[in-house]
């Protein structure tokens, strides 16, 4: 049991590092980002690539990696995700992002080709024991690298003038942009510090599991629940969400049996989103809905 | 059939419908001074299967490059016949590979390919057996594909559930013989029926299952089925699962220390990004690999399993593994019905003669059941290993190129 | 009217889609003055002052701030100029603390270097924010909200304040406070803008009111005298 | 009935009847792709019933694609009848009872959501009940179940499964015609425009979503049980596909959303585009896709009919105002 819960943790750890940059886009912005998982998993290819390449260590490449999550995600907002809403729609922008998410797997496919990859550094294969429970060394760092992470953006959003400007962005654009805020600058940071969060986590992914191309729709998804269950907008409950969905996870393994994981874990989705659509911690942003 | 109207008033009827863009490229070669002869069929290149229906078509295109270049075309009937592939991207969709399959058989191909993933050959196989054009695919291994009387549709496997019998008959030969066994299987249309003849087969054989796990077709965390395995201690943890979850699940293995004697994955190691990523502690997992680039086969092309190696490794970048000697085992085995039959436009003959070959090549023995599929002894597959960087066939004893590492070294002292 | 117009509006038309809100619409705020815009539900008047502030771009028109072509310039620069917009339904950020909020107001380049002195003002105006200052926008009162809104804006430190509706939702009591404040920072020197709904009491105190109707001006005039307008009289005061 | 209305009816009737005749010259393939498209077709317009009329937008409708080809292929292995007619019957009518079903226990429910969350209960909900057919063993989702060939032995399956799924189509414009005929119609497009004004102006939005979520179900299930007889043998990958649901979503969006024709020729084009044409270009095919649709978005935002409309305004001398743009 004691190991159950302990490897739900770790692995929440992940997925909550994985949602946090949908969920502040989303909360923000009001965007669904369906490319979100292509961050993810570009992250990972590109962890990859530095590791084989130039034998950097997947936690150092995190600051090359979400550097450049940050400038991709910041351009994809001011040229792409941006004109598309204020051409169309929202759900035009889903589409977008959906459009383009093709674009990036096919050509990720074409470089890397749907090999299933790995990024293994010297710890990938170590394990703590302690007492009865069994701890992966690379586990376990990415899950403490993930806390720093969210910690981080928290800090970030809590604190800093920027920070303030998006959270009150999210909360009244007009009013926002009353105050002198420019919000499509704004929007970009936002977008770009999303996007460096789903690229720095894809690098622990690609850390700790198996990726391809394909994965993307997976990652996607799974921020969807973590976000819903969480709350909108905030590191916190993206922090909860994750945490939560991966004992949920887990815990079905164990006790159901492995199949039913991922009926377990949507079923959480829908339900959560009929109770209490605002999640757990309610939407950081907005005060109803 | 006497209802097709002809080929210019469909085209002028598509025209008259906006679609002659449809209208394909596929049109039968005949005012060429050498005649050609077109496999069609349908390939995953996108999608979920792409990575496999890369390898399958670079299997494809080895023999048929190695025949016109080599050989100067195949020898039918004392003419030479230049083999052509027109082969289109079915994205792994069924619905898709469908409609595309039937453009073809529309535009007159004769003979076909198989894509890859049962959900795809099924639809696709109905379709065939109904046109009367043989189908010789290494891509389907479902056993419905073989179990609906289809005439036309011959398969490299073994139906599924059959197909992992040589990987416990291998567990069987060992000694000292394993005695329990924790069996874990994906939940998909292979794994299932596979894992399940896995399952029979060990109970059938006297061995003791302690525990059978079914898992999602995509997982991202074991520790939990891996913390279970730990309590009960089985001697042989066998996974048949895809490449993906096999490497979750060696490196979880590894990760947690969880020592067995023997693990086997039946898909994964014969990549080597697989065996790369796991380095060390790749040794000793064993797969079964229906083929291997080390078979001591003779072959009617290219003279043996070794000089196809040869000449692929040549022309290609993709990494080599067991699904392109399938897949080029299939247009073996289409050149040998072909030279059976002398001619090139009587695909009826062509699947008569597909039915009772019984040849060996560089894929191995190549005969079929009266249902089309593999026969599950003469092309059962190898139980390999990982030893070394290198895979090595460990049973049947006759291809054996390495003693069976067992039990293997435990990981946690790696 | 003697002073010289810090703002001047001139054939403004704005628009959403096809659909005119607003146009050919001209009027003029005097420095140091209490303007009212008046009218109906839908006459224009959120979208006229929202174009003013740089919210929405103007189709057509021009908008001169103390005599420079501002029309078309965004918030940010409005804001720079010195043109505050406390909108309608007071937009307060809910989720941030009243220092926060307060904060946001003074972000423009301008102002930014004295936030702490203007803390210190809008507090010692509004003691209320000052014991709340902790405490989240969205969970106070719509009053204090309110409050709120206005003192955000004046950490700006604006020239010419507008004000969209502040009245609305308000108990009685408070509207005559809201409006003795309103003349409490005309008296310090800034310009009002006032957009209301409480005809009665705005036309008290404003030195000069338009009545807009459907998108353009239908009456203009001092505010006293309005009052009188037999007009004014039966559309918005009930006689 | 109006005059227009007639000359509507007969228009359809006489497309209807064309493509019917059309059905006995094409050849295979050429029916095949047919078929295709009156399938990706339905699906859109079940959509549309929801997503267009209403501004709901499902991201999840495979789900009435999947359980309506389920509920053919499991009612068909349990009960074997003979006889073409009883076949299909019997698949058709389960599927749709049980879409019809599955949309009335969950509509009250997730119906009360509003925007992106209404899309994402519906992912969630597609979601689930993916995994659950191939979780649970009773679906078989994960192996796969065969369906009996229903095509009559005089018939060529293709040919047959285009004048079935052309017959499916014709319903499902039929129903989405007459519901935007008719008071339920008006009652959705209120809602579309406002649903809390729609609400205050005595406008029955509840009843009318839940109306208008079942006939959408209903009919997407229809279409599910066409797919899988067609296709002959289903898994869950085959039918709970994320990608027919935003099939269903893009084919609208790029015909237009603002009438019926929109989903129609969406379906036609893409379908051509997408499931035929690109065919050829192998590994890039995806990547063409995607720019598609983000050519869509940026070049016609309306739609292709939209795109065609505001041409027919410029030749006639219109002007076509552009949006405000407050952002």
């Amino acid at each position: 049991m004691l190991q159950t819960i302990v490897n739900g943790l770790l692995y929440g750890g992940t997925l909550s590092v994985a949602a946090v940059g949908f969920s502040l886009i989303f909360g923000v912005m009001n965007v669904i980002n369906l490319a979100h998982g292509v961050f993810v998993v570009g992250g990972a290819y590109a962890a990859l690539a530095l590791w084989t390449g130039l034998r950097l260590d997947p936690i150092l490449a995190l600051v090359p990696i979400m550097a450049g999550g940050f400038v991709v995600g910041a351009a994809y907002q001011r040229f792409v995700i941006g004109p598309a809403v204020r051409r169309g729609s929202p759900v035009a922008a889903l589409l977008v992002t959906f459009g383009l998410s093709l674009v990036v797997v096919n050509g990720l496919t074409i470089v890397y080709s749907s090999a299933v990859r790995n990024v293994s550094p010297a710890y990938a294969f170590f394990s703590v024991r302690i007492g009865d429970v069994t701890i992966d060394a690379v586990r376990a760092i990415a899950f403490v690298t993930a806390l720093v992470l969210i910690a981080a953006l928290a800090l970030f959003l809590r604190t800093t003038v920027w920070g303030r400007m998006i959270r009150a962005t999210a909360q009244s654009e007009l009013a926002a942009r009353l105050c002198g805020v420019d919000a499509r600058r704004v929007y970009a940071l936002t977008f770009g510090v999303g996007s460096a969060f789903a690229a720095g986590s894809g690098v622990l992914i690609g850390m700790i599991m198996p990726f391809t191309p394909a994965e993307e729709v997976q990652w996607t998804v799974y921020a969807f629940v973590v976000v819903v269950l969480g709350g909108v907008g905030s590191p916190a409950g993206a922090m909860l969400g994750g945490l939560l969905l991966g004992l949920a996870a887990t815990l079905t393994q164990t006790y159901v049996g492995p199949v039913y994981t991922n009926v377990v874990m949507f079923m959480i989705l829908l339900a959560m989103l009929l109770v209490r659509p605002n999640g757990i911690l309610g939407s950081a942003f907005r005060a109803s809905r | 059939m006497g209802e097709t109207i002809s080929r210019r008033e469909t085209l002028a009827l598509a025209g008259a419908a906006g679609i002659a863009a449809t209208a394909g490229p596929f049109r039968p070669a005949i005012a060429q001074s050498t005649p050609t002869l077109t496999f069609g069929g349908t390939i995953p290149f996108s999608g979920r299967w792409a990575e496999i229906g890369q390898s399958v078509h670079a299997g494809y295109q080895t023999v048929v490059k190695y025949v016109n270049e080599e050989q100067g075309g195949l020898d039918v009937g004392g003419r030479k016949v230049r083999l052509e592939i027109k082969v289109v991207d079915d994205a792994s969709d069924p619905q898709r590979a469908t409609t595309l399959l039937q453009r073809q058989i529309d535009d007159g191909v004769q003979y076909f390919l198989g894509s890859y993933s049962s959900p795809i050959i099924l639809p696709q196989a109905a379709i065939i057996n109904r046109a009367r054009r043989p189908m010789v695919q290494a891509g389907g291994g479902a056993d419905a594909i073989f179990t609906q009387g289809y005439r036309y549709v011959f398969g490299m496997y073994p139906r599924a559930s059959r197909s992992a019998f040589p990987a416990v008959d291998a567990f069987e030969a060992l000694t000292p013989k394993p005695r329990t066994f924790t069996v874990v299987y994906a939940n998909d249309p292979f794994s299932k029926p596979q894992g399940e003849g896995v399952i029979a087969r060990l109970r059938e054989k006297g061995m003791e299952v302690i525990d059978t796990v079914e898992l999602p077709a995509t997982v991202q965390d074991v520790s939990a089925m891996l913390a279970a395995v730990r309590a009960k201690t089985p001697d042989v943890l066998m996974c048949v699962t895809s490449d993906q979850t096999s490497l979750l699940i060696a490196r979880q293995v590894a990760q947690s220390q969880t020592d067995l004697k023997m693990l086997f994955t039946s898909l994964g190691p014969q990549a080597t990004s697989f065996r790369e990523a796991l380095g060390k502690f790749a040794e000793g997992i064993t797969c079964i690999s229906t083929w291997s680039e080390t078979f001591p086969y003779k072959d009617p092309i290219f003279g043996s399993t070794a000089k196809f190696v040869e000449y692929y490794k040549k022309h290609n970048n993709l990494p080599l593994i067991y699904h392109q000697g399938t897949a080029a085992g299939c247009i073996v085995a289409y050149a040998w019905a072909l030279q059976q039959v002398g001619r090139v436009d009587d695909p009826n003959a062509v699947r008569d003669a597909l039915a009772r070959i019984d040849i060996e090549s560089l894929y191995g023995r190549i005969k079929f059941t009266p249902d089309g599929d593999g026969d599950p002894v003469l092309m059962g597959s190898s139980v390999t290993q990982v030893q070394g960087t290198d895979l090595k066939v460990i049973y049947p004893q006759q291809l054996a190129e390495a003693r069976t590492l067992w039990p293997i070294r435990p990981f946690s002292q790696r | 009217m003697t002073a010289a117009p810090i703002l001047e509006v001139e054939g403004l038309a704005v628009a959403y889609g096809a659909a005119f809100a607003v146009r050919d619409l001209s009027f003029s705020v005097p420095e140091g003055g209490i303007v009212a815009l008046v009218g109906s539900n839908g006459a224009g008047k959120t979208t006229t002052v929202q174009a003013i502030a740089g919210a929405m771009r103007p189709r057509a028109g021009r908008v001169r701030l103390a005599g420079a072509e501002v029309a078309g310039a965004d918030c940010a620069e409005m804001v720079r100029r010195g043109v505050t917009l406390v909108p309608e339904g007071r937009l307060v950020f809910p989720q941030m603390t009243v220092d926060e909020n307060l904060r946001m107001g003074g972000l423009n380049a301008r102002a930014a270097p004295n936030v702490t002195r203007n803390l210190a003002r809008v507090f010692e105006l509004f003691p209320r924010l000052a014991e709340r200052r902790n405490q989240l926008g969205g969970s106070m009162s719509g009053g204090e909200q309110q409050m709120l809104a206005i003192a955000r804006g004046l950490m700006a430190e604006p020239r010419l304040m507008i004000l969209d509706e502040p009245s609305l939702g308000l108990m009685p009591k408070l509207v005559g406070e809201l409006f003795g404040l309103i003349q409490r920072l005309n008296g310090e020197g800034i310009t009002i803008l006032l957009v209301e709904q409480n005809v009665r009491q705005t036309l008290q105190i404003a030195d000069r009111a338009y009545v807009l109707e459907k998108g353009r001006v239908v009456l203009s005039g001092a505010g006293s005298d309005l009052l009188d307008d037999p007009f004014v009289r039966k559309a918005f005061l009930g006689h | 009935m109006s005059a227009r209305a007639l000359m509507s009816v007969a228009l359809g009737a006489a497309a209807v009847g064309g493509l019917a005749w059309l059905g006995t010259v094409l050849s295979p393939f050429h029916l095949r792709v047919g078929l295709s498209i009156f399938l990706s077709a339905g699906m859109a317009i079940g959509w549309y019933i929801l997503g267009g009329f209403a501004r709901y937008y499902s991201f999840g409708h495979t789900v009435f694609v999947g359980v309506g080809a389920f509920a053919a292929a499991l009612t068909l292995q349990t009960w074997r009848f003979d006889g073409w007619v009883l076949q299909v019957a019997t698949g058709v009518g389960a599927a749709m009872a049980a879409s019809a079903v599955l949309a009335a226990v969950i509509a009250l429910p997730i119906l009360r959501l509003r925007g992106h969350y209404f899309t994402i209960a519906m992912l969630a909900v597609a979601l689930v009940c993916a995994e659950a057919a191939s979780a649970f063993p009773v679906f078989r989702g994960s192996i796969g179940l065969t369906l009996p060939d229903v095509a009559p032995p005089s018939v060529r399956p293709e040919r047959f499964f285009y004048w079935m799924s052309l017959g499916a189509v014709t319903l499902a414009v039929a129903v989405a015609a007459l519901i935007a005929r008719a008071r339920l119609g008006y009652g959705l497009f209120a809602i579309r425009e406002d649903e809390d004004a729609a609400q205050m102006l005595g406008v029955p939005t509840t009843r009318c979503k839940v109306l208008a979520f079942l006939a959408s179900g209903t009919i997407t299930g229809l279409m599910g049980a066409l797919y899988a007889l067609n296709l002959g043998y289903i898994t869950t990958d085959s039918v709970f596909r994320g990608a027919l649901s935003l099939d269903m979503i893009v084919n609208s969006l790029v015909g237009g959303m603002g009438s019926l024709f929109g989903p129609l020729v969406g379906a036609v084009v893409m379908t051509l585009l997408t499931k035929v044409m690109l065919g050829d270009f192998l590994e890039y095919h995806l990547a063409i896709t995607g720019l598609i649709v983000v050519a869509i978005v940026f070049l016609a935002p309306d739609g292709l009919l939209g795109l065609a409309e505001k041409a027919w305004r410029r030749v006639r001398g219109g002007n076509a105002g552009g949006g405000a743009d407050p952002r």
